[in-house]
């Protein structure tokens, strides 16, 4: 170095060092950032009602969030890949609509036969694909875009689902032990080893596509075609089928979670599942995905899902006004996002302190 | 004008771009600025031009501290610059581009549309460029956008102009007006600083010369007192190894056939890209394709990726017809191709340097439906290794990379799906000397192991030195076919030009 | 607009001593069996007495309702049979329709105006409200903890029943009400909330909800939660799933609003209207709820006597 | 040429010929494409509906149209920068409560002001703008993706709206003579020339905003953000500026519709205007506009939100069922937007076509 710059180098380093130290503390408490924004709804919310640190209300709230988390990991893998699933909500009332009409018997021919459970669960989420695969279709033989096909198939699935059931809520899907098709309850009253079914059904589809997102050559395609499409195309991904694959799974997800809120009310309304989007959207983003692509990882979904269902649950067992809840809902989500934005300002600003700081230690 | 930097230092995250460099544009003179790849050129420009702002120091204006806080502000003071990276809005004509932010208004403050579309006619003809000023920008090749892009800063007021590689996607006769062009400038005491790797054109070209080295400035001189072989020397801080190693050609069977492709051009599908092209490949064999801006290269080696659909004509691979395969079957089969815009279509710049090494040949390492770690991890240190790729691991972001390790990580992602045939696409384009030298060795090295190589150049040094066969392409068609030696430079030029005469447009 | 309509703007006043003709039924979304059963509950009767009929939902939007008024205006449509969306909300486009020459009559909900619309025929929401707090409190035994839930708040009816059932409830100084939650009508969201509900007060013996829908929502989560034997539900409307729910026994109660009957009624007195320029009937009429229990749960169809 | 290519070079040039006219023919018709949606409308509904091509049947669907119309302008800017704004279904809701609130007295110190109409309308329209700029502020100095910023404000917005009318409807906004604040009404029944107010200022404000995008810096600024962020950055376009004033300028025209809902109604219900961002986007891409920005027009915007509106009352004339309803418009939705990428798909192979066929020629 010439001589001109050592004088101000003695005399930066150690403010420069001692920025760097705060950043990169600052850095720490950021990097958990929906981790931090769920902390502080469960701080918060535990300590303004006795009820709302309790086992049982925990569960209870989990199995709540477990709807809406099911829905976003399907919608995780849309938005890593660059896209965006309307049409999810439409999906869950469609596929209750399905789960009520086959449990109410099918007519063939003069007779009417009763599917098994299975089948009728099968066949909701085969509803649930059928309709993400037009999704696919649209987007990849079309080129519609992604926000514009989704919000024509959330129209028509909605239309779908009101034209099957007539408008009609299906009221009873207990089944009939004579018919054979019971058990249809057990998706959503059930508890294995004392969790509901539904808890359970988050917990393993997280598994599923946290491996499917690590360790399969499919994960690895999701990402690249979500980084650059081009580059992941040249590089021999086939990303017509990547593509269309994940509105098939974000299909089958939405199919999933009407299935479980059919069992659940052990009843079928054609109109549920109404703005469910829009809590998934916001849970995958909360959870630090860019809904440009490529970036976005389960752990953070889940967490976005959480702090979500946790903050309803939460100002309903405070009490607080529906208006409020509103109102306290679309800013948490801003400020949740903000976080993230913050963080990543920071990151850098820190990482480039630190830099300079160690420069000048060299010198 | 003088404008100064002083003391520099731009840190990027963890990156040191910049360390303390002192640098100067004097008036009426053009200052040449080597340097390899991520060598902080650049970042120099930008913060001369305001559009970053220096980490440590600061830029002087006639002597004056200045504070550039935007390049709006920069350009007002009379600063311009001409990008590496094409700035233009393609969705806007050639004069909406040119007066972007600087719209000539009529008394009434609506944008004065007729005056803004002389000025545009004008400065084109300067340029000695025959543009119709209304035509969007998306319709012109790569070469006229550039083009647009000088005649934006010479529109200006401009006291001082940086121009970071603007001649990458010129023609020879273009390069040779952007130079009366630049001269008159000067002569008007305008302050040049001139970015290039073409070396031989810059020094020609230079008064000063300036070279900066891993951030930091390392030799200044006047043009007249120095040569070629001390800038490279400058550069890379030690002797240069030979660019062009030597070997023996060793043709062996054929694997690649094409009959009469036809390629229309995908941005102007009035035009065939690729007019009919036949071409036998071997084993071992290199083979180049030279051409001018235009000539359909890309294209050619687009439709044998896969990644275009030719209009007529067959490709055989190893005797199986290829034409109906899409790209990963090519790839399976050993057809595979390093892209020339390494940004936008060879890198996923989300993803780690491995993730983007192992991502077209990933299938090789599932085991049981999923990627094993360890043969993936083992197969990605191998070819880090193998291609040299500068990183601090596999596990680095790419975007940490420098150009040129950048463009070997293409490449190596492209042997890793063990090729029977590499296509490069301008593999030295924006890279550095020292990269260079590493491709053509990798290049040579493939070779002799027994892949078929077919490589695309712009250089003509590149085109009668590397390859055992050469062709040459003039509007989309096969102008010329020559085996090593038999050719030269000026024949080069006239087979190629010529074509570029009578088919440039349309 | 209709100014411009001589045709419609006489039959509209005088009579035109026939019937034919449009009629356009327009409620809110059909998604609801509610309004599906009143829907077809008129559109047969003007059927039956010779009118075309067009049918069409304006899902709670009172631009879409505006909107659709304008299109049966621009049809010369004869008359309105309308079940508004919102009280306030919907004065300025009954009075369009009826300057326009169309006559309007309002069933299941009533506008906050009088002399604009020829014929207001609602259930008397209060009255049913008040017959379900009743039952409640018997079923009660006029102690214990219970929990309201709310319809959507911006929407009359939740109020005025919420008003109904308070009225009967505060007599009795031993029913508490621990939580008034709203859940827009909605059946998934009464189950949530009262799934969060049921977190805090574990010990609540009767749960009282604005509509039926949202009263099955609860049940669900009670019986998920094991406590259904334990508590008293009531709800409002009559819905056949109600009704089901209360014939085994996990309802107790029910205010059925007969729907039919005032669909039916309203397109009489518009057929008497459009052939005579006169309904004799006074504007306001209400028709009673009625009380569905275990006990006489037979006897109902849908949102109708047998 | 080479001999063995001349073989079918003589077979050839015919039916690439033949293709290539009937391409260029097929092209043409697809330029109209968002025309030939209303178009093909229009002669459907006409033909099936006695009522429909009436003059006041027209007239009173085109004021429909106007609402929608009006959001849409706004959104065709923000989505030319290459945004989405969410928040306008619950600024429309706002606006009117705020007129509600306003001509029913302000309390100034004990006692009640009446505001003239005209300070209520500047001050709705300002609140708007407020949202907006809310939204741009998020999308430019925090970094928040338009999508999830407006999400936010469709909450946060729509609970406000609720909060201040605490969920009520403001029944009479018709004003009293004795308070000086009559004449709100005349803005959603006056008819200016034989034309409903609200025709009006959708048509003024159309022309406003094509001279705008036109004429305008301002025009220009906007289409070069949108086509290339950096670049126009690069070229000293106040960027952050341009996009917060689209946010704002989309917050005002869905606070004019808000007023135009509340003044045909005279009534304010805070819940008005649900979901109506759906109906804009739907408008602005089904005019040709692409979500990635840079490429729309007010023409096609227009003509989008016509074949929106019309599909819809053409729909309630024909009597169909609100369900099917539904289902056609997401199917209308996705087929305008389908035919876009035909007609550019077709262009590209009949000019491939054409060039192969005239290269054949010159041999
Ligand atoms: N925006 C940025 N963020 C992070 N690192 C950057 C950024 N811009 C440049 N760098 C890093 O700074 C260094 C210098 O880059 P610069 O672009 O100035 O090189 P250059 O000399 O212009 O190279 P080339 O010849 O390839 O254009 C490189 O290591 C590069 O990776
Ligand atoms: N309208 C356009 N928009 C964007 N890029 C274009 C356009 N036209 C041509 N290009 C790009 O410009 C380059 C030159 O065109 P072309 O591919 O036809 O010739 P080439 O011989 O491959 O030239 P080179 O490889 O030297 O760029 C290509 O990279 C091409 O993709
Ligand atoms: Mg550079
Ligand atoms: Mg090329």
């Amino acid at each position: 170095m010439t001589s001109t710059a050592s004088e101000p180098a003695t005399a930066r380093p150690d403010r420069a060092d001692a920025t760097a130290r705060r950043l990169s503390l600052l850095n720490v408490a950021f990097e958990l950032r929906a981790f931090i924004a769920l902390a502080v709804l469960v701080v918060v919310f535990g300590v303004l009602s006795d009820a709302f640190l309790t086992v049982p209300n925990l569960i209870t709230m989990t199995k709540h969030v477990a709807i809406n988390a099911v829905i976003a990991l399907g919608m995780l893998l849309v938005i890593l890949k660059g896209g965006i699933d309307l049409s999810v909500g439409s999906i869950v009332g469609l596929s209750g609509v399905v789960a009520g009409e086959l449990l109410g018997g099918l007519h063939v021919g003069g007779v009417i036969a009763y599917p098994p459970v299975w089948v009728v669960i099968v066949s909701c989420v085969g509803v649930g694909m059928a309709v993400g695969a037009v999704n696919g279709v649209l987007v990849t033989r079309f080129n519609v875009a992604p926000f514009i096909a989704t919000l024509g198939m959330l129209y028509v699935a909605r239309g779908a689902a009101l034209l099957v059931s007539d408008g009609a809520t299906y009221p009873d899907l207990a089944g009939n032990p004579a018919l054979g098709n019971t058990g249809f309850g057990l998706l959503g009253s059930g508890r294995p080893l004392g969790l509901p079914t539904s808890i359970w059904i988050m917990i393993a589809l997280a598994a599923v596509i946290t491996l499917l997102l690590a360790k399969s050559p499919f994960g690895r395609w999701l990402y690249a075609t979500g980084g650059n499409e081009r580059a992941a195309d040249l590089s021999g991904v086939p990303i017509r089928r990547v593509k269309t694959t994940v509105y098939v799974i974000s299909g089958a997800c939405a199919a999933v979670a009407g299935l479980i809120i059919a069992s659940e009310l052990t009843s079928a309304a054609p109109q549920a599942g109404e703005t469910y989007e829009l809590n998934a959207i916001a849970a995958v983003v909360i959870g630090g995905a860019a809904l440009s692509g490529g970036r976005g990882t389960v752990r953070g979904t889940l967490v976005g899902a959480f702090v979500i269902g946790f903050l309803a649950d939460g100002l309903v067992l405070l009490g607080v006004s529906t208006f409020w809840q509103i109102l306290i809902k679309g800013a948490v989500i801003v400020f949740a996002v903000m976080l993230d934005q913050g963080q990543q300002r920071f990151k850098r600003r820190g990482a480039a302190a630190a830099a300079v700081a160690a420069s000048k230690k060299h010198d | 004008m003088t404008l100064r930097a002083r003391e520099v230092t731009k840190v990027y995250g963890g990156t040191h771009a910049l360390k303390g460099v002192d640098f100067a544009a004097a008036p009426g003179r053009v200052t040449a600025l080597f340097g390899e790849n991520g060598a902080g050129k650049s970042t120099l420009m930008k913060i001369l031009a305001g559009i970053e702002q220096p980490t440590t120091g600061h830029v002087e204006l006639d002597g004056r501290p200045a504070r550039l806080v935007s390049s709006r502000h920069a350009a007002d003071l009379g600063i311009a610059i001409i990008h590496q990276e094409l700035s233009l809005c393609p969705n806007l004509s050639i004069t909406d581009n040119l007066f972007l932010a600087r719209e000539l208004r009529t008394p009434y403050g609506a944008v004065d549309r007729r005056a803004q579309r002389e000025r545009t006619l004008g400065v084109l003809r300067t340029l000695e460029e025959d543009l119709d000023p209304d035509t969007p920008v998306a319709d012109l090749r790569l070469g006229q956008q550039q083009i647009v892009e000088i005649a934006r800063a010479l529109l200006q007021d401009t006291r001082v102009l940086i121009m970071d590689e603007p001649t990458s996607a010129l023609t020879a006769p273009e390069v040779e007006v952007l130079f009366k062009v630049i001269r008159d400038l000067t002569a008007r005491g305008v302050a040049v600083v001139y970015i290039s790797h073409h070396l031989d054109e810059a020094l020609d070209l230079a008064d000063d010369v300036v070279v900066l080295r891993d951030g930091a400035l390392v030799a200044t001189a006047p043009a007249a007192e120095v040569d070629l072989r001390w800038i490279v020397e400058q550069m890379v801080g030690r002797d240069q190894d030979a660019l062009f190693p030597d070997r023996e050609a060793l043709a062996g069977q054929p694997v690649l056939e094409l009959r009469e492709l036809v390629v229309a051009d995908p941005a102007n599908p009035d035009r065939l890209a690729v007019d009919g092209v036949s071409l036998t490949l071997r084993a071992g064999e290199i083979v180049g394709v030279y051409g001018l801006m235009g000539s359909g290269r890309t294209e050619l080696l687009e439709a044998l990726a896969g990644r275009l659909r030719p209009a007529s004509g067959e490709i055989v691979l190893a005797g199986e017809p290829l034409t109906r395969a899409g790209i990963r079957d090519r790839i399976e089969r050993g057809l595979v191709l390093v892209p020339e815009d390494r940004q936008r279509d060879g890198l996923v710049q989300t993803m780690t340097v491995g993730e983007n090494l192992s991502l077209a040949g990933l299938h090789q390492y599932v085991r049981r439906l999923f990627v094993s770690a360890a043969r993936e991890g083992e197969a990605v240190r191998r070819i880090i290794t193998d291609v040299t790729v500068k990183t601090g691991g596999a596990r680095a972001p790419i975007g940490s990379l420098s150009g040129g390790n950048q463009q070997k990580v293409v490449i190596g992602k492209a042997l890793l799906t063990t090729p029977r045939v590499l296509l490069l696409d301008e593999p030295s384009r924006g890279v550095d000397v020292g990269a260079k030298a590493d491709i053509f060795r990798l290049m040579a090295e493939q070779a002799r192991r027994g892949l078929a190589v077919l490589f695309t150049t712009s250089e003509a040094e590149e085109a009668l030195h590397i390859p055992d066969r050469l062709l040459v392409l003039a509007r989309g068609a096969v102008a010329g076919d020559y085996r090593r030696g038999e050719t030269d430079r000026e024949e080069l030029m006239r087979v190629s030009d010529g074509a570029a005469n009578g088919g440039a447009v349309r | 607009g209709g100014g411009e309509q001589p045709a419609a703007g006489s039959s509209a006043s005088g009579g035109t001593g026939a019937a034919g003709g449009l009629i356009a039924i327009i409620t809110p979304s059909h998604d609801n069996p509610f309004f599906k059963a009143e829907a077809e509950a008129a559109q047969a009767q003007a059927e039956k007495l010779g009118y075309q009929t067009s049918v069409a939902s304006h899902d709670d939007d009172p631009n879409k309702q505006s909107e659709l008024i304008d299109a049966a205006i621009s049809r010369q449509a004869k008359a309105i049979v309308l079940d508004n969306a919102g009280a306030d909300a919907s004065i300025g486009p009954v009075r369009k329709a009826t300057e326009g020459g169309v006559p309007v009559f309002l069933i299941d909900r009533e506008i906050n105006a009088t002399g604009i619309a020829k014929a207001q025929i609602v259930s008397n929401n209060s009255q049913g409200a008040q017959l379900a707090a009743q039952s409640f409190v018997e079923a009660m035994k006029s102690k214990g903890n219970y929990v309201e839930l709310v319809g959507k708040e911006s929407d009359t009816n939740a109020s005025v029943r919420s008003k109904g059932f308070a009225d009967v409830i505060s007599q009795y100084p031993d029913l508490k009400q621990v939580a008034k939650e709203s859940a827009n009508w909605d059946q998934q969201e009464a189950f949530t909330k009262m799934e969060t509900i049921i977190q805090k007060n574990p010990d609540i013996q009767g749960v009282i909800a604005g509509n039926d829908t949202m009263a099955l929502g609860a049940v669900a989560a009670l019986k998920a939660a094991g406590l259904l034997k334990k508590v008293t539900v009531v709800g409002f409307d009559g819905s056949p799933d109600a009704i089901a729910a209360v014939k085994a026994g996990e309802m107790h109660a029910t205010a059925l609003q007969p729907a039919a009957l005032g669909a039916t009624s309203a397109v009489d007195q518009a057929d008497q209207f459009i052939r005579t320029g006169r309904t004799g009937k006074e504007e306001k009429q209400s028709i009673d709820c009625e009380l569905v229990t275990a006990g006489n749960a037979d006897e109902f169809g849908v949102f109708a006597r047998k």
